[in-house]
């Protein structure tokens, strides 16, 4: 709380206030999240969620991060002004993240008093109306009493998501009284709202903006096997066969989830899949043969800490190199690593618009942080997302690998045109027979080659903020944390490097970084995959900000590393 | 006989005598006979022997990776029900790597005629065991011989209740022949477990061994009966030929279920924006 | 009961209520009742929430990938044919991602005890179908419900010949635990399907369901009638519980055959260096 | 012939003569290859043999090169003196070899006179013997007839490889007299001999060299799946389970293979899979697994072109960017590329060493071309490998994950001791329970990399040959063409830098690099993933000297490819 009016309220005025919530998977944590958001919303409050969960159903200790404020807010903190436990756990677990003004909700029944701790009977009124699992909603109550907002505001959100709402709007109310009276506290100041600006916004995760990102791209098929972090996507796009003729299909292995997308494609569909690292991993060959069949493919590749199962409902971006070396033998593909809500839709939708035009895999790469965490968006028109599509109806004698100048062929599919479709994993000549003729094989080589090389006109440049000559490089979801933290920070001498187009990298492009003195790579990794790419295309980094211990980066921590890094410059 | 789906201009890769010769002509004719059309008919192969057969029939194909031909045959459907769609591979390709698309592409019922080249070894890789190598069977790998119970296709896919269970001969072209085609007239998922000696790699399942060890079913086995399949998949010495089930009532395929619309290809599917915009809204 | 195979100081993750918390208990019971040596047994797994229970058995533990326990445990014997191995996991883990090991670990007949808990969804990831779902059952994913053919465990492995094939509910544990134990007394290869209710995400397949849908096969059934264990595999509502099918011959098992030597690890064997050096020279 | 002359006799008096024979698959080219080497060997020759042959059982067209000479030879080159063609297609096929004094012999029946073609009556003679197969033999006794060496010599070896050995000896000796009698020839100078020293010689494959190499290492289980150009080291290994105890299993896909042999260290064996780039792509899950849960493996990976399934007889050294990022997330592994057959027993030895020692993955590089070329090799005494064991019997408080000042936790296996081995593919504590704490993930990150840092003491050097100011730069199999290519040029300026050790890199070894004012790079691939290794070490490559076409290098187009590149120098 200090900190922060410190490095915000002073110069812009800006005020954010961070809640943090806990509790065992199952006790509700994640409806208050929902509750919350949507009631601070409607109270004209920017609203940022993200969460931290165990890979486990019921039981552990979950926490979701809540922060309010009167400006947008693109990142999570790790030091939170409120904390509140649904259970003794919690108290525990969230202890790292206290700071002396912390404010703890705690039960009544819990012994603990170390920080400014303030009880409230959340237990015993949850079971006076019949069950513990109220105890959410009460803390609902109680926080929007707490600040006194408008209680209605609160009633309503409850409305939208509770089958039951109507003992959980007693619940609330209740809550809510026992809040208000709650005296002898610092509390946070709220800061001021701004509501015709924030109703405009649209609050969702970055899960929901990439599966409209690939209904804008003409996504009709999906074919996958349930994976966290990735399985949002399939579940959304799952929701969204109610709405859209859409092929959906669970494979029984991630194998199979590629091959049926090349299947797909090579059939007529636009077809995905979406997968984690592991399920990543085994998709390796299809991949090769989605690169030699000049099959297109959209892959969304949701990372999650490894090596092996490593933590799997936690976050990390360590899946850069297998997503860029992944499959036996060269073949063009593309990478892209959307960091808003806005990328995630524009990326989204350009996976499919570049797979489709160069027959290429294009591999969307999210993160359990991108995809579990809610933000708000602007409006999007999606008018202007043509959903094209770029293959022809054959001729006769149709040859399906025909020799251009640009390496890429017209692409048929069959049963559309008179001729025949012949897609082959082996080497092969023109029309897709067998080859094993070492001139043949020269020539289709540098067919594929020629076809990396007319991608690059594709690539889009990294976003360069500030005039500093301190470059501060992240790519994919830390584009915001990294923007927080540099706000936070305050200092001329740095300027922000946002890649969302990961591969191919144009070197021409990336001439523009030779102008900052220093560059500072931050990633979510422990192999700093992404400057290694750098270093490749010659530009050499100073500074490596890495951090894989399950958590993506938060903006005050990283706000103090960025520091400490700019003492290894000189 | 015409030849209307040999592919012109191509250099057949087997070894002269082998059996998947008669299988290629098979498959040509009963292409033919059936006046199936070239630009709807796709044939989706893995890799081996076997799976060359695409190449030397002119329709479309996919060639794609070992054992990995049921799902992109699966993808296929999903994307245009209204494609003719041929899985083929060797007895490796599609039970020894591909095991586990064999087994879930029945449980889809996808209506798609499964062909596997059974010649019970790897003849690409110079003959190794494959999983229907019988007991014994001797190779450069499996130097004492064959120690694993061979692979019972046709049992698997009753036990996975796939609505047409068939093994033919190559040997016997005639009758695999009606076996095929049956195949091809079925509704939904159907299994044909071709017979098919090597010559070079297998010198124990020669065509002889496999006249001497194989009969046809007559009319007195009713292919509708699902239980007399069952004990008919379990003989062995010698073995059944024919069609060992299949359910005649119209079951529903998998492509018949997993779309809103028809069988409307999804080339032709693209999203209504004003619908996509108004659920985006919604947020 | 002690409490000799409880794992000390760990962190149960499984939700109350959860039909696992039933299963680990039978397994600590029934390895402490037959004298298993801890040091000497194995509990191989793959991921989900049935391949936790290796972490709460204080037995030795190899905590895989999702799907690949068979394959692990197929090594495991392969260089130590003396330990006791246990393969557990999912009904996705082993019959979804892991089906192509499921199969060929079968006609290998590898020594172990394989425990699969069904219950018949995937629990870990929240709830989306497994292959032996029944048909209708909706979830996320499968947003109209289940259509595919749920897959028969047993069945599949009586059509490769499993020497042991069980099925048991967890809701009777008296009837599972003396089930187990005899899977763990056969030589051979042995499938105890277990019936798991998933409290959380499994509405329709509750131990109601399991209760009212299963019944114990008595003495009328003879297990080692492999056509009668057939007709029992494939039989539905009741399902049968109980030991359907076991070969009572005694049938060599994989690692009796493979190796050159009897049982003894492979810890202990180094090369003959003058052999190796003879070898090299005849070159 | 010419040119050969020009550069190795002149000086060093070294002369050489390179045999092409051609034909379809069956006809016996193998056959063939198998007595004429031994054959020559026996006659005091150094002899080198290479094959390139088509995807198929019989029918196409394949060669094998023969290369005699006073002095060791260790590369192909691709003009030839003399060209056997056993069929028409063959006569076609080897075209581009021909030079113009190339002796081209081919059946009497045979149209094409374009060359100073010999006809000799293989198929008539062959015929007369009553199988069209003799042709083999036959033309191995004209050869050994052209050349006036001793019949004795060749009659002895057809005795080692035939069961019918009476017939094929007589077939040869009519092909004997026949060539002893073909007049009006220039053949070329058959080089002198040295009985003694070769005679002290044993000729092999690469692939029998890897084997005794695994087995030096102690190697005693493997499990594999059979494919090109892999499947060589798995017969080899089967045929070895009649002399040793070894464990051995043909899985039903790679996935197994690897899961298979991580059980199998697990359980106390010292276990190995073998594969090409398609199996290999689809081991990552599995390899991951291996680094998360310290289990070592022993990976023998034979590339071959691709992607997808490519060119599945051919070579190509295409699968190093595949071995160094498959799997996901960080965990150390060892890449080791032998590119001589001391390499192969040395390196496929030292694979089982650092595998058990540091309990991490090692990936043995070999590809088509080293596998089934046959190469000499003098005496090894294989009384200096020792087959070490580096677990430990368990003490009953035994942790597997002890956290160590290396970071290697000592080894036990289940069984041996009192302790319990919990080996675990979830981030784990040290006991080996699934932990999620962050500090306690911090503590393993740090854990498996201080595992990587020590494995850079074990880093062996790149031989450094030459001191020229230009390095040329190769690593793997190409060790020989690249020695020869130099010879041939036989430039001051040029050295030769040869890595066997290809991961991790030492940054310090590279420094030896420096010296050099150039770098050319020698890469059998379209992707020069070597050079950019080399790169993210700061050794920065001028030229890259790449080649996809599904052929190894051969040392005479390198001479004038490095030729070529020099030019580009400046
Ligand atoms: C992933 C992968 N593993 C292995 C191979 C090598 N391979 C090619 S064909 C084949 C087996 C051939 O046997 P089968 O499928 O029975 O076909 P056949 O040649 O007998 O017709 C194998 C193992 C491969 N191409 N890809
Ligand atoms: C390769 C791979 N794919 C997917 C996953 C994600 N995953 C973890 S557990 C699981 C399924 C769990 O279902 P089941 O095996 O039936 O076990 P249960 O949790 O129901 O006991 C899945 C899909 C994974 N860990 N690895
Ligand atoms: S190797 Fe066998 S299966 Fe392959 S083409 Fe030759 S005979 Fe046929
Ligand atoms: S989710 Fe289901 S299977 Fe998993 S622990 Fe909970 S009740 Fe058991
Ligand atoms: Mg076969
Ligand atoms: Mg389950």
């Amino acid at each position: 709380m200090k900190r922060f009016e410190k490095d915000f309220s002073e110069s812009t005025h800006q005020v954010s206030i961070s809640i943090l919530i806990g509790g065992a998977a199952g006790l509700g944590v994640g409806t208050l999240e929902k509750i919350l958001s949507d009631a601070f919303k409607s109270s004209g409050y920017y609203v940022f969620c993200t969460k931290e969960f165990m890979s486990r159903v019921r039981g552990g200790s979950n926490t979701t991060l809540i922060r309010i404020a009167n400006f947008a807010l693109q990142a999570p903190c790790w030091e939170v002004d409120i904390a509140v436990a649904l259970d003794a756990l919690a108290v525990e677990h969230m202890k790292d993240r206290y700071t002396k003004s912390t404010l703890l909700f705690v039960d009544e029944s819990f012994s603990e008093k170390d920080f400014s701790t303030i009880s409230v009977a959340m237990k015993e009124s949850a079971k006076k109306f019949g069950s513990a699992r109220y105890v959410n909603t009460y803390m609902a109550g109680v926080l929007f009493g707490v600040f006194q907002l408008e209680k209605i505001t609160l009633l309503r959100s409850i409305e939208k998501y509770f089958q039951d709402e109507e003992i959980n709007k007693e619940v609330a109310e209740l809550g809510y009284e026992t809040g208000q009276k709650i005296e002898n506290i610092t509390l946070p100041k709220l800061p001021n709202i701004d509501i015709k600006e924030v109703q405009k916004l649209h609050l969702m995760d970055g899960t929901t903006a990439c599966g409209f990102g690939f209904l804008a791209g003409g996504c009709n098929m999906i074919t996958a096997y349930p994976m966290s972090p990735s399985t949002g996507v399939l579940n959304f796009m799952a929701s969204m066969t109610k709405e859209f003729d859409i092929s959906l299909e669970q494979s029984e292995d991630e194998i199979a989830s590629l091959m049926m997308t090349l299947g797909g494609w090579y059939g007529g569909a636009r077809a995905m899949t979406s997968t984690s690292g592991g399920g990543f991993a085994l998709m390796g060959e299809a991949l090769s043969l989605s690169g030699m069949t000049e099959t297109p493919a959209v892959i969304y590749l949701a990372q999650r800490p490894g090596p092996a199962t490593g933590l799997p409902t936690r976050s990390e971006q360590g899946d850069l190199n297998l997503a860029l070396y992944s499959g036996h033998g060269p073949f063009p593909r593309v990478l892209l690593a959307p960091g808003s809500l806005e990328e995630c839709i524009n990326y989204g939708y350009l996976a499919f618009e570049l797979a489709d035009k160069y027959q290429i895999p294009v591999i969307v790469l999210s993160d359990q942080y991108l995809a579990d965490t809610i933000m708000m968006i602007g409006d999007i028109d999606f008018s202007s997302y043509e959903q094209r599509r770029y293959t022809l109806k054959s001729a006769e004698d149709y040859e399906r690998y025909a020799d251009t100048a640009n390496g890429i062929s017209p692409r048929a599919i069959p049963g559309f045109g008179k001729g025949l479709i012949c897609a082959v994993g082996d080497e092969h000549d023109e029309r897709g027979q067998i080859t094993e003729e070492y001139k043949m094989r020269e020539q289709m080589v540098s067919k594929r080659r020629r076809k990396s090389d007319a991608l690059l006109k594709e690539v889009i440049a990294p976003i360069c903020k500030g005039d500093g000559e301190i470059a501060i490089i992240g790519w994919g979801s830390s584009r915001g944390v990294i923007a927080e933290a540099l706000e936070r920070l305050d200092d001329k001498r740095l300027s922000h490097v946002h890649f969302a187009w990961i591969h191919p990298l144009s070197f021409e492009q990336l001439r523009v970084l030779d102008k900052y003195k220093y560059k500072i790579v931050v990633e979510n990794n422990a192999d700093a995959a992404f400057a290694d790419q750098l270093k490749l295309h010659d530009v050499d980094v100073n500074v490596k900000i890495l951090q894989s211990n399950g958590f993506s980066f938060f903006a005050d921590q990283l706000e103090g590393m960025i520091e400490e890094s700019l003492k290894e410059l000189s | 006989m015409s030849h209307l789906f040999d592919r012109e201009n191509v250099d057949v890769a087997w070894c002269p005598g082998c059996g998947n010769f008669g299988i290629l002509k098979l498959i040509k004719e009963v292409l033919e006979e059936l006046k199936v059309e070239k630009n709807n008919t796709v044939i989706v192969s893995g890799i081996g022997q076997a799976a060359k057969t695409p190449y030397y029939v002119d329709t479309n194909m996919f060639g794609v990776l070992h054992g990995r031909a049921l799902p992109a045959a699966t993808g296929i459907k999903m994307a245009n029900p209204e494609l003719m769609v041929i899985a083929e591979g060797g007895d490796g390709d599609m039970y020894g790597e591909g095991g586990n698309h064999f087994i879930h592409t029945i449980r889809r019922n996808v209506n798609i005629v499964h062909i596997v080249h059974n010649n019970m070894v790897y003849g690409l890789t110079k003959g190794q065991a494959s999983p229907t190598s019988q007991k014994g069977f001797e190779t450069k790998v499996q130097v004492n011989g064959v120690i694993n119970e061979p692979f019972n296709p046709l049992a698997v896919a009753l036990s996975l209740r796939a609505g047409f269970v068939s093994r033919v001969n190559i040997g016997n072209a005639e009758h695999a022949k009606g076996v095929l085609k049956a195949a091809f007239m079925h509704h939904g998922y159907a299994l044909v477990d071709i017979f098919q000696p090597c010559v070079i790699f297998n010198k124990t399942n020669t065509y002889q061994w496999f006249k001497d060890n194989t009969y046809a079913l007559d009319e007195n086995h009713d292919s509708n009966d699902f239980n007399a399949a069952l004990q008919k998949a379990f003989e062995v010495m010698p073995m059944p030929l024919g069609v060992l089930y299949q359910n005649k009532n119209s079951v529903v395929t998998f492509e018949e279920q997993i779309r809103k619309s028809d069988a409307k290809s999804l080339y032709f599917i693209t999203h209504d924006v004003s619908r996509l915009q108004n659920l985006f809204d919604s947020y």
